[in-house]
């Protein structure tokens, strides 16, 4: 199995949600994460003085998938996350070794 | 719910009262009169200032800071409530506005030290001396709270509290003696309705003395948090304008149209300069913003503060543009030009529009501008002498005892400034013990 | 704390007054006299009807959006009151409030523009004429700020400052001359104590038609975000209840036993809606939840709005109930058979509520119901088709009015939409640069 | 904003009453005048009051517990606030405040029985009856409402409205008719001015035997959550405290120097409290905490409630101080000794508070510790014994009965906790389908 | 070494804590997380009107191990995160390549 | 390709963003999470209950980086993170199969 760890914007989160559920993507995990990179952080202005903010706010997305759907997902993603402006994100996969639900024990490709 | 033999005999006293004065001219006696409009506003306002502080500014400051020192800014404001509240009744008050014989013009004296001779029957004008005693108390409160401001972040909570009852005693009081107890500043006739200068312009300078001594914030300019919570900022800023009525409103202390016309003027100073700086903002950086409106909005009530008896809408008006443009500029200057962490700005929105309202009052009290009137045998130009004369005494008393105030502070608690360590850490935890926000 | 001459002049005046009233009749001269009690009632309750739109209506809002748009609610709702109380000042006031000499019917006319001639003698009943200003202001402020709910998390920040204005000056001013100034619905004795017709109507009609100009937010009606903070919009609702006391019982513009019904009923109406709406969900959804209950807290206290000075405990207990199960029911209408995305339910909890309330007064002001009584010579029919009259009249005039400003509005602003992305990611950072929460 | 044809009366019925007192010693008739400034202040108290509960109280709880039970504490306090007020209008009031006729030394009657016969003329000595109903409607939300922070975070919320409804009419209202409606502890002249015993006492110990019955919340004593939000926390009790102002200086139905003093001595209270817990937390662990500085403004406020109307300024410090003292011990003791899990402190700071103050009272009213004054004949001997009795008798008579509630709503709602899942997934999921913080 | 990740529900997390303090787990980094899979999201209704929340709040346990504890320590999550339920998570293993202690500098297993 | 994840203090993610901007480091993901370790919880006092508190506040940043900087990277977080007490916290490297960046598709090095 592969696991697929991507970080894009917040607000295309409902939109890669819809393109994975369209791969047959069963579950994902989710969190809120904050992003440094090229693009660099917003600055606020408060009272007239500037706040160089360097992390910007970014949504972290974790997928187990067995290794014959990884591609999919990861392009599944890329497409659905892209808006084409710096700071979009990444895409990472690894090497997952097993998996287990919880509930029944199941394994592996049986888990996701 | 106790009944009170007095209850019943209240009303014959008005009334036997109302027969004597009907053959007596004896004003005066008039005047001592009980009224219970003007004590049920003046109780109110009493009230609504002690809103201003808890939560009012408490929430306003906390908001501004970065979550990890939330915690503390409340456990400073909440803690000088409770502090000044002692202070002012052992002998705050007495300082303040008993007579003090030979050294009247500079202060009182200690016929008042913990309320003495105070009962349920002393009178100060048409309410009672209570009334005036709890309602000039969230004044003492509320000043040293405004300083909280500059010194957030990076102070030792046993120096908030030692400075800030020192303060008391040996800013606040004296400074109130002369304005409104009686002194040389009232002797002179010092157009000081609600505190530009008692309450805004001794809080803004002594700000700047304890940030020169205190130092910056670490990371400080380019580096520090932008407020963590700007909707607490905005609860805060709200509870502070709701509350102003009662300060600038009751301070005319009836219940009546000068009450009316003070909480009118001061409504429509803080909305002007509320929009007056969030147009500078707007079209200086293209996008108007909340902190940015609510910090206009205080500055108008502080600006507004000390003309609030005297000057019309009209003036209100001019007030608020005035307050959004000078207070803005202000600002910048402090942290840009100066390089002074005040940290949220107390001087540059405190300070300075304090004393800017108590230069514009002389003028806008005119009718020309829609004022009240200048003082009886004042002309313009000589109300602007007095008014310069009571700034600037009480700019230089403040600066100097508060410097001596900061150095004796720092004696007693060895240093001023909290470790770095605890600095970077977050005081809520190094100094309080506790965490702000616990989500899980 | 500045000494007034006219401090000691005062209680002269009223005994004077006494003594010569004691000789005349005429009942008038009294009736003229300041009455401090009900000025102070009314200043707090001024203080009270603010403290409903700042902070509480702006809590309210805030906490039912999506954290993303949190701030551009606040500043919505804070930058209205700033705008509107210096519309009011200008031009507001005066339009509602002044004799409009041969157009009185329909409008007021210009002689309190800026409050011309308003000084801190001029009494209005027994009040300062300041102090009604003001209570008034407080009213010009909520009503607009009220419509804020139906458009949030998508309109541009410039759309709504003008489209504001111009719904006061164009909506507002006229129906409360009709209602309030002595127009033609107060010639026919239309009954509205505190503003069913006045704030609620106007403003739930009119958020409808914004909302239609509009359009739904970007995944209305499946797929929009839950409230973000639902204790937010709690304390936003208490406040707005406890400020609610100052909005029904200050209408009655003196402390006396009709401002204390005016109040008792209002608690009671708004008691009784929320626990209706509380037990209708816990009916069909198997759990009653705290958003529901205080959403009924509000319906119960926008329906009592106009009957608050013509029913007793009886008809608050009944006007409680139909407020929670009709505007229970026209929440679910509007967004499901209407499928309109007015976002907070202006309409639904405001708009039909005012309406209800002005309908039911009718009936309930009746003796029999415990009510205090109908207008002179009315009958429970003719109050019927008094209050239609109104009721229509002002529907028709909001949505005609509001149909044309909106127009207006986007012609001004190009639009009253933000783009697409911008509402996604957010309108606090991308229309005010903020962010709302920085909790690390 | 109705014309009220009384409007005019009223002046005129002064002037008349006027004239004819100066010819009628008739006392009595002048004390059924109303007085409007009393009026206006009773009336703010009653707004005062209910923000103690919405939201202070709400807040402060909520504050308290962990992030997933917040909703249902809010909700705890808000569905209270409603049912309270329609049970203390149909029946509560009435059994209170009323005759009883024969049972009169233990219970009032049924004529006030939906307010029945009180119209907008009804007096209630200087104020409307209504006024006076709605202030002590206050009284009988928030007593309750004081309870839940025994029981929070695992009790049904159906088990919550059904024991706070049936404990307003067995508790609350016969001990309020005791001690204020003219029952058998009034005739022995027990002192309470604003509810040490009526409100504090007995919350506090039914506190007890709730939790007795409810039992601990999982994990408790070492492995509960800390407060989650401490912040909230400090709001709520400064609001508390802003509004214990109306809570003590409106139990002196009068806008005075009574109401005056009872403010004054409840602030100075509150502050000294907070102080002495602070500095024990300081010396005991090292670090003040906001938790702890505010805890002690809660009890100064529960503390000083008896006493209120009946020290001064000197007592109030005594007060303070043995407040701080005794309700800091008594926390502990009840969690690590009793084991008890009175989850956020009812009876340690309210229960015991209230309690002290009863006590204290009886010494701290003479006039050697600068008190109003013991009730006429008494001495401090026999002051003592009264207060003692009334304590107790409060106290048995709230443990007893409670028990028998307790029972008979576990009956009602089969069991008083929820399962343990849903405890352990937190109430404001499980019993209200709603999620707190939603802040992406 | 091993990298364990769990993904359970929020009020479990003491009980697991204590499973993996019993298996001398040393120590683990948590977070909180938003889940979507078979569980579906819960609807919350306000107003009357149903919202669809796809994501549950679960929490993410991060545990790295010595290759010889991964199997007890999965077991050990297994089985007190376990409620039966549809939703109770899974847990997922892969390989860690290396793990330094910032404090001291030691490797892997010394570091863990 | 490694991807490195450290947990930190959270009041040294400054020092640690500026010491690994000076190693040439592009981007890194950063987001807030609870520790549990030898460092024990503390223990917070309110109202005179001790509350132990397990789970400590620290810092996690996630850092894809070329196989031949990896050790670069490591070090620059141990050094920069290091307060030498207790709760300094861990810095974990493994495997990384793939990265993409969403907005170009770069692969990859090309992608970090
Ligand atoms: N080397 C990296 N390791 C981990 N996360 C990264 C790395 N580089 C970038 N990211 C994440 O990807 C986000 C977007 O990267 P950025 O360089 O800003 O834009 P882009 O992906 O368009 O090049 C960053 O905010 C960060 O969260
Ligand atoms: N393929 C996956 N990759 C990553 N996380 C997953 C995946 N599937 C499920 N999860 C996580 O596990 C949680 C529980 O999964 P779910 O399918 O809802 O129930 P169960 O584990 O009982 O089958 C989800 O909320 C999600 O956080
Ligand atoms: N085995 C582990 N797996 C994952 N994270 C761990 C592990 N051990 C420790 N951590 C993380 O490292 C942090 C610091 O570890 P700790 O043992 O407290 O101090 P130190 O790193 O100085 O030994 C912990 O709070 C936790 O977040």
């Amino acid at each position: 199995m592969k696991f697929v760890m991507a970080v894009i914007k917040p607000h295309k989160l409902d939109a890669v949600r819809e393109a994975l559920g369209a791969t047959g993507v069963e579950g994902m995990t989710v969190s809120e994460v904050k992003g440094y990179g090229r693009q660099r952080g917003q600055t606020e202005i408060y009272r007239g003085a500037e706040y160089q903010v360097h992390f910007l706010p970014k949504v972290k997305i974790e997928i187990a998938v067995a290794d014959d759907k990884a591609a999919e997902v990861v392009e599944a993603i890329q497409n659905s996350a892209n808006t084409g402006k710096i700071g979009d994100g990444k895409v990472f996969v690894y090497d997952l070794e097993s998996a287990v639900r919880i509930r029944t024990g199941e394994q592996n490709n049986d888990a996701l | 719910m106790f009944k009170f033999y007095h209850r019943l005999a209240a009303p014959v006293f008005v009334l036997v009262a109302a027969i004597l004065t009907l053959f007596s001219p004896d004003t005066a006696f008039a005047a001592d009169q009980l009224n219970s409009g003007d004590t049920a506003w003046i109780i109110t306002a009493t009230a609504l200032v002690l809103f201003m502080t808890l939560p009012g500014l408490a929430l306003f400051y906390a908001g501004l800071v970065r979550s990890r020192n939330v915690l503390s800014v409340l456990m400073h404001c909440v803690a000088i409530a409770c502090l000044m509240s002692v202070v002012w009744l052992v002998i705050g008050y007495s300082l303040s506005f008993t007579d003090g014989a030979g050294a009247n013009k500079l202060i009182g004296g200690f016929s008042r030290l913990f309320l003495a001779g105070v009962g349920t029957d002393t009178l100060s004008g048409t309410i009672p001396e209570n009334v005036f005693f709890s309602f000039q108390m969230t004044f003492a409160v509320i000043t040293p709270a405004l300083m909280v401001g500059a010194y957030v972040e990076r102070i030792k909570f046993s120096a908030v509290l030692i400075l800030s009852a020192l303060w008391l005693i040996c800013v606040y009081a004296p400074v109130t003696h002369w304005v409104w107890g009686g002194g040389w500043l009232a002797d002179m006739g010092v157009m000081d309705f609600a505190g530009g200068l008692v309450v805004h312009a001794t809080a803004g300078i002594s700000s700047l003395v304890i940030v020169k001594a205190l130092g910056a914030r670490h990371g400080f300019p380019n580096d520090v948090a932008p407020p963590h919570n700007p909707g607490m900022v905005a609860m805060g800023a709200c509870m502070l304008w709701v509350g102003w009525f009662g300060f600038n409103g009751g301070s005319a202390l009836a219940a009546d149209g000068a009450a009316g016309m003070a909480l009118t003027v001061t409504h429509i100073a803080a909305a002007t300069a509320s929009l007056v700086w969030m147009l500078i903002e707007w079209k200086k950086y293209g996008k108007p913003s909340l902190v940015g409106l609510v910090t206009g909005t205080i500055a108008g009530l502080a600006t507004i503060t000390p003309a609030s008896g005297f000057v019309g809408p009209v003036g209100a008006l001019i007030i608020g543009v005035a307050a959004g443009l000078v207070c803005f500029k202000m600002v910048q200057v402090v942290k840009t030009a100066w390089k002074l962490d005040d940290s949220l700005d107390v001087f540059a929105v405190h300070g300075v529009g304090g004393s800017l309202g108590t230069i514009l009052v002389a003028v806008l009290c005119a009718p020309m501008f829609g004022g009240l009137g200048l003082p009886e045998g004042a002309t313009i130009g000589s109300a602007l002498g007095v008014q310069a004369i009571g700034l600037v005494a009480t700019i230089v008393w403040s600066a100097i005892v508060t410097f001596i105030l900061v150095k004796v502070t720092a004696g007693l608690t060895g240093g001023l400034r909290v470790r770095e360590d605890d600095e970077l850490e977050g005081l809520d935890i190094t100094s309080h013990g506790e965490t702000a926000y616990r989500l899980d």
